[in-house]
């Protein structure tokens, strides 16, 4: 476990010369086609509904083989094309000196070019054009979400650029997970596992009762939906120091589906999955059953959780037995409970009692 | 006993009232409520009796019509017509007697039985005391006569009492009637005076009516069409919307000798055999003398009817205004942009009452009501040529306008939409809901038939909007590529790292293929960009953690679906 | 001449009709429309006509009605009144000639003007072709006759035929009449005849209705007062209440010899005095023969009559129900948990128009209509004690009602409240809005009495409610402090690191004053908490970054509130 | 500026001291009371608008002199009055075991109370009610917030426990600031200045272009509203190390407030608005007159934007000559802008350009 993988040096590298080079290549493409006196025209990958298949190999989304155009000749077509030209050299230039934007910023600059965005919207779409037609992610083109990801707890220890941290000692809310996580190498790790929770309430917690060196684990404090650099973080650690990954989050349909994007990737991401998704990561709780075995304080469930459930119910991702199982047990208590609710039994009951009986069933 | 003197004095007490004195009480159910209401029903009943009148002697009708105010809500009218004119015999008849009009007759008719004229009279009487004057010229044999009548109406008695009458020196044929009215109020509102007659011409191209107002403003609403309408012919009662009290008042009034000429000759579509199989069925014995017919026979009769199966009713008795005239009033009043008109082909309600519908839609120019120097859509509802303005809320043509689902049609705003709906709805019995004949009675088969003429009418102006906003579209295309071309390949260079091209010729291709498709011709197909099909709520929670760069997708599909509003 | 041919034939076309014909062809106009409306405005009219009869009579009304099916939409009505009877003479007049009646005087009273009962006949007639049956029974001098006939109505004639005719033992006075109907429809929606009845009985607690339905099934509303009405006097009308043409109908119809004499004979608050200054400012003669009056000369008077001060009018021809017969009728009906009426003092409309509007409002119990096994509130509208059951949504009582804030008075949802409210007007001429007599128009001091009415009904029920909340309430205290002080204590002495303390004393102190509460004794005034009074927006922003556990007071304030509902 | 203050250890312990005294005092308080046969009853500062008071020598919102109770003869006070004592116990418990806990925790952990919570509501207004009646603050008193505070980026090292952490080696994202934040101490420092910014988008840009270290300063990225953990720890590197703060936000009345509410504390929080606000701390932008100066990239001011506006024109908070002249001119050009609409210019400008220029102003 203590093993480093150091392929992440020549990695990072090889993705900015990989990224550069297909950038460069869209010109060329559209630059021939016009030598050849041809109307040029990208193929781009479609996100559809009716595009996105669920891999089952795989275990998580990817795209299908449909696609869509961007013609030069088609007057509705035309205006992206030129777009998607233009964030490209924005792009390359980006990669070029190293450098990353937002979208936002990507928005502001793009005043000065001879086709404009009329809204911020369009130029998120255009970014994903180009991110899904390059077959990369929008990380590697220097395009990163305003928001960080998670907060990590534990003895785990990074290198990014020149500095080393070790995120046990980054203060009581750990080491901040930030959109530029590719570029980060693991240094050395102490854990032999990953806890992965909703709040940071329950983040907090369990850094109060020493939760990371009683089960030898990372504390990752997802705050709701995980964010792109949050997943691929936990996929790294998975595949690149090879630690089992744990998720608990509130016990309701938003939890599990919290969850279970992290372990099967998501549907609107499905080009990217192959970089986000940890299909090895397993869902520890709040289950129906625990609701009913740990006694627990509840809510009940209203209108839409039982709409999303019923949602859930039907998604590929959630076909395993337990899954079904665990949707039908919600539904028919009618009831759902927080993550916080153990503390019922006082504030140490979860990481005292919980965590042990859960890690247990999981791990053996 | 004491009981017996509190109580009703037959003798004293028991009273018989004239239909007069009834309505004279009850002013309200010939219509008479609201300041302008009141007048504008009397315009109504003027008009309708002229129309009638002239159309029925082959006569293109010609009216003046004055206004004068005296004082605040003080109105002298005078109405003038170039109709047949009414022989001085009838001419009180016509003006102080209440239920005295033309016979009822199963016919396509505007006007009501006999209430009308002698209720203007009565009104102006009841509000100013005043008599009436008329001038009425008619033929006799060939000779033109004239006579010039003051009169008032003798309401405990039910007739005229002739105040003054002189002879008048006639040249051409024609009824002039001059009228005081009090408690009544002008108004440009649409339910007023002024927006009645505007109404009135669109529904009636063929009439023309000279107007002048209270201020002396001189109002000419020109003849749109020269053709006399065919005068509608009487039908006889198609035997599917008769009653048994209907039969009975058949027999009572018939002139035939036995139950079988009796009911040949009073119905449409109804032959001996059909009264042979009648007699089979109820055992009846069709010789008998009409007078002879009993109640629980005529049931038996009336139940053979519904089971029976016969032809539609004849529908030569229905004259519609037609599509053709009704796009000439649209025209002359409204000035449209576009304008798009139908008649239906006439269909039956209840079983066996024919009824026909005619519509019309102008767009643009002066169509829609104006409020506030902005122009809104408008509804103009008819019945048998004659403009409906109170009561829309209950009407059948308000229904079935309000059914229609506008958007599908590229109204987004409807309210906002400078058009006039125009709906006419022509039958020898429209079922009106109320005494004031102000709405028509929502029959599905009636508001089936509104709504298929007015979606064809919305077809037509979906078609005409979309084909001027096309035009538009297709000429800034062309530009597009010339702007963007150049620029996007200097971009893609710089991209790949290499000169600019030769680009003129690719160019060329594309703006060639924009005029190709602007001129209509075919271009091969383009493979189109596939939609994001339906929205993905993945990324959301209840928490409310959105990851912006994922969900801002949503608002390109529709973003899309505008931009491809012409494509499909 | 071509054009003659198809013009009007003057003898052969022109007609005349009598009322009976009339209406026979606009039968809408007499209310009936519908199959559920036709029958319940026949119960409406046979019952209207036997209540006026018996209250002219001093009689306390007593009726029997009973309802057979024939067969699907085919019924016959029997119903049975107690009241004077009608003379033999006049039996035929009554049931068969429109526009007959009792003669019109300023008088509050129930009815139509001779077309209630007629009208009843003729849509039998029309819809089964069965004669009517009629048992009167009434007294000539101190002999009590009774006369069984059985009639048609002549339509074109406008009066009765006589079938058959045989001598009835009479035991007491009373009128019964039998008539069949087709095409009508029994039905217990709020429309119906059913429910007509049950409201009649509200209006009319000194009445006894006894009903048998289709089914067989016996109703008898009992009666709940056992005092007749007293009879509502003729009223003069009022000078600010009479326009031109009523002087002129006055003037036509008076016995007496001057304009002086017949202007205070026929108007109330009219003294000579009065004529003596009309006299001055008009300049008319007031000694002329009253036939002599022109119109212009009564507007002069009436012009001067708009000017002129006058009492208010005379008020003791309005007879309300009064508020304990309302209780009464609807204490028996409803059985409610809590009533409340009031009959406000007479006030006028229009001027010169006295009437009174009297509410009542029923809680609980089975006040409200019954849906679906919950109780909604539901309006009973009446004028001069008749229930309105049609065109609601126009009438001056919704109005009113809907514009009450009923929030005030703590009923959130009036809607889901089971409550009957009860709104009658009083009046000799109520301003009906339309033909039917089923809505009121809505003058200002009409809704604005029925505004005042309701709200304090309203305010009397708030506290009813109040009252019973409030006792629950109390009753809950004293039992919070028993269970929460020793708890209290305990924690406190953990708290505070000490041993607990002996309380009992403290327990009694807290607990006594509770019960002082209870029994509505005055205590010491306590320091009220002090309320968070605002909501302070301080952590809020756009980006939706609101800091959770600063915010959440918001929710405190509203809780706050619901709490303190009594104590304010 | 690298002198460090050593007062931090003995602070902690003594704050931890008076606390819990407090708590104590409020037992016997009662306890007496009832001794003397009385009706015990606790008098709470009322934190209605109407007792909060700007107190212009301070220049932040303070509680004034009005009060409340929480009587035990009044049935509406009694389970208040009850629910502050199990509170109080509660937190004396947590202070005695140097562990905090969440609202929410407590919320659950209050079931087993002798008097409950109806709801969430209930269980922070009584945390509030103590807060104020005892003087300390929540986090004193071991309650936390669910959330953690800003991130903060350069060079200044903390001690948090026994882990020593420096800003500018926590990763990119850097350090994050935890509700515990009054248990830190500050052990050096080698910059000269804060700068705070509403957005990570910008916080990022300023790390990437080195802005800590050309300006000698800490980056501060806020996360919109600045949360109570951030605003303390602002108030302490103003006080303790003598840093001058700057802040920086989007160009509309949301943003000013946020700066404001950092500046002179919030009104809903004017009990602790002596640990809280900063009122040295200065507003760097973006102003109207940025906005006009630099012509940057706009969009319209909506209603609900005019209306703050207006609201903000009228609060003593802003009646400066300066936010007047800002506030009208805004309100007057009907324009609002980001922070990040300078990337009109390059994404670097706003740190090569704009943030020399400000500082020039503020500083001379």
């Amino acid at each position: 476990m203590t093993e480093i993988k150091q392929e992440g040096k020549s990695h990072k590298e090889l993705r900015k010369e990989y990224t550069f080079n297909k950038l460069k290549g869209l010109g060329q493409e559209i630059i021939e086609e016009i030598e050849k006196q041809q109307v040029p025209s990208i193929k781009v990958p479609s996100r559809g509904t009716g595009n996105i298949v669920y891999d089952d190999a795989k275990r998580y989304y990817v795209l299908g083989d449909r696609y869509g155009r961007r013609s030069l000749g088609n007057v509705k077509q035309i205006r992206k094309l030129g777009q998607m030209v233009y964030v490209a050299n924005f792009c390359k230039d980006l990669v070029a000196r190293e450098k990353t934007a937002t979208i936002r910023e990507m928005y502001y600059v793009s005043e000065g070019w001879g086709i404009s965005f009329k809204n911020q919207q369009e130029s998120n779409i255009v970014g994903e054009d180009l991110e899904v037609t390059l077959g990369t992610t929008r990380e590697d083109l220097g395009l990163m979400p305003e928001e960080d990801g998670a907060s990590v707890y534990g003895d785990i220890t990074l290198l990014d650029d020149d500095v080393e941290i070790n995120a046990a000692k980054a203060g009581k809310s750990g080491y901040t997970i930030s959109p530029t996580i590719d570029q980060v190498e693991f240094l050395d790790c102490g854990v032999e596992r990953v806890i992965a929770v909703e709040t940071m309430g329950m983040f907090h917690r369990m850094v109060q009762e020493n939760a990371n060196e009683r089960f030898n684990t990372l504390i990752v404090g997802l705050k709701g939906q995980a964010a792109r650099a949050t997943r691929r973080f936990i996929k790294r650690v998975n595949e690149e120091l090879e630690l089992p990954v744990y998720i608990c989050n509130d016990g309701d349909p938003w939890g599990f589906h919290i969850a279970q994007v992290i372990i099967s990737g998501s549907a609107k991401l499905a080009h990217v999955n192959h970089d986000l998704a940890t299909p090895n990561a397993k869902f520890m709780g709040v289950t129906a059953s625990d609701i009913i075995n740990y006694d627990l304080p509840t809510d009940k469930l209203k209108d839409v959780d039982v709409m999303r459930l019923k949602e859930l119910s039907k998604d590929p991702r959630y076909k395993s037995d337990f899954w079904q199982t665990e949707i039908k047990k919600m539904l028919k208590i009618g009831k759902k409970a927080e993550q916080q609710s153990f503390s019922k039994y006082g504030l140490e009951y979860v990481v005292d009692n919980y965590f042990p009986e859960k890690l247990e069933q999981l791990e053996n | 006993m004491a009981e017996q003197q509190i109580g009703i004095d037959w003798d004293e007490d028991f009273d018989r009232l004239t239909p007069s004195q009834f309505f004279r009480k009850n002013k309200q159910m010939l219509g008479f409520t609201g300041k302008i209401r009141s007048l504008t029903i009397v315009f109504h009943e003027l008009i309708t009796n002229s129309f009638d009148a002239c159309e029925e002697a082959g006569i293109l009708p010609d009216i003046d019509i004055e206004l004068m105010r005296v004082d605040k809500e003080h109105y002298i009218l005078r109405h003038k017509d170039n109709g047949p004119g009414i022989p001085e015999d009838y001419v009180m008849q016509v003006y102080c007697m209440m239920f005295a009009g033309s016979k009822f007759r199963n016919i396509q008719s505007r006007g009501q039985q006999g209430l009308g004229c002698s209720g203007c009279v009565l009104l102006s009487q009841m509000t100013t005391g005043k008599p009436a004057k008329v001038i009425s010229c008619y033929k006799e044999g060939d000779e033109i006569k004239g006579v010039k009548m003051k009169f008032q109406m003798d309401v405990e008695n039910n007739r005229g009492i002739l105040m003054e009458r002189e002879d008048y020196p006639a040249e051409s044929t024609g009824v002039c009637i001059e009228l005081q009215f009090k408690d009544v109020s002008y108004s440009m509102a649409e339910q007023g005076a002024f927006e009645y007659i505007r109404r009135t011409m669109i529904g009636n191209p063929h009439a023309q009516i000279t107007f002048r107002d209270p201020t002396g403003h001189k109002y000419i609403f020109k003849r749109a069409a020269d053709i006399v309408p065919v005068q509608p012919k009487e039908v006889l009662p198609h035997p599917k919307g008769v009653s048994a009290d209907d039969l009975m008042t058949m027999a009572k009034n018939t002139d035939k000798r036995r139950y079988k000429s009796m009911l040949t000759a009073s119905m449409s579509r109804m032959s001996n055999k059909r009264v042979d199989e009648i007699a089979e069925m109820t055992g009846i014995d069709m010789n008998k003398r009409p007078k002879d017919i009993t109640f629980a026979e005529a049931e038996a009769i009336v139940h053979c009817f519904k089971k029976m199966k016969f032809m539609a009713p004849p529908t030569d008795g229905l004259i519609p205004i037609g599509s053709d005239q009704i796009e000439k009033g649209m025209k002359q009043i409204l000035q449209p942009e576009f304008v798009t008109t139908i008649t239906r082909k006439p269909v039956t309600y209840a079983g066996g009452v024919s009824f026909i519908i005619e519509a019309g839609l102008a767009y643009g120019g002066n169509s829609g009501r104006k409020v506030n120097e902005q122009r809104k859509s408008e509804i103009m509802r008819f019945a048998n040529r004659v403009p409906l303005t109170f009561d829309a809320g209950s009407c059948a043509i308000t229904e079935a306008l309000k059914s229609i689902d506008w958007k599908r049609y590229g109204l987004k705003d409807l309210d906002n939409t400078p058009l006039t709906l125009f709906v006419n709805i022509i039958s020898t019995q429209v079922p009106y809901l109320s005494t004031g004949k102000q709405s028509v009675s929502p029959e599905p088969e009636i508001v089936q038939e509104i709504r298929q003429a007015t979606m064809k009418l919305a077809r037509q102006l979906q078609k005409h909007i979309r084909s001027k906003r096309a035009a538009k579209e297709k000429e800034k295309r062309s530009k597009v590529f010339e702007e963007y071309v150049p620029v996007i390949i200097e971009e893609a260079a710089k991209l790949g790292e290499t000169g600019v091209p030769e680009y003129q010729e690719v160019l060329a291709k594309v703006t060639k293929r924009a005029l190709a498709e602007l001129l209509g011709e075919k271009v091969e197909e383009e493979v189109e960009e596939e939609e994001l099909d339906a929205i993905i709520m993945e990324e959301f929670d209840e928490m409310g953690y959105a990851v912006d760069e994922e969900h801002s997708n949503l608002n390109f599909e529709e973003e899309d679906d505008e931009e491809g509003e012409f494509e499909e």
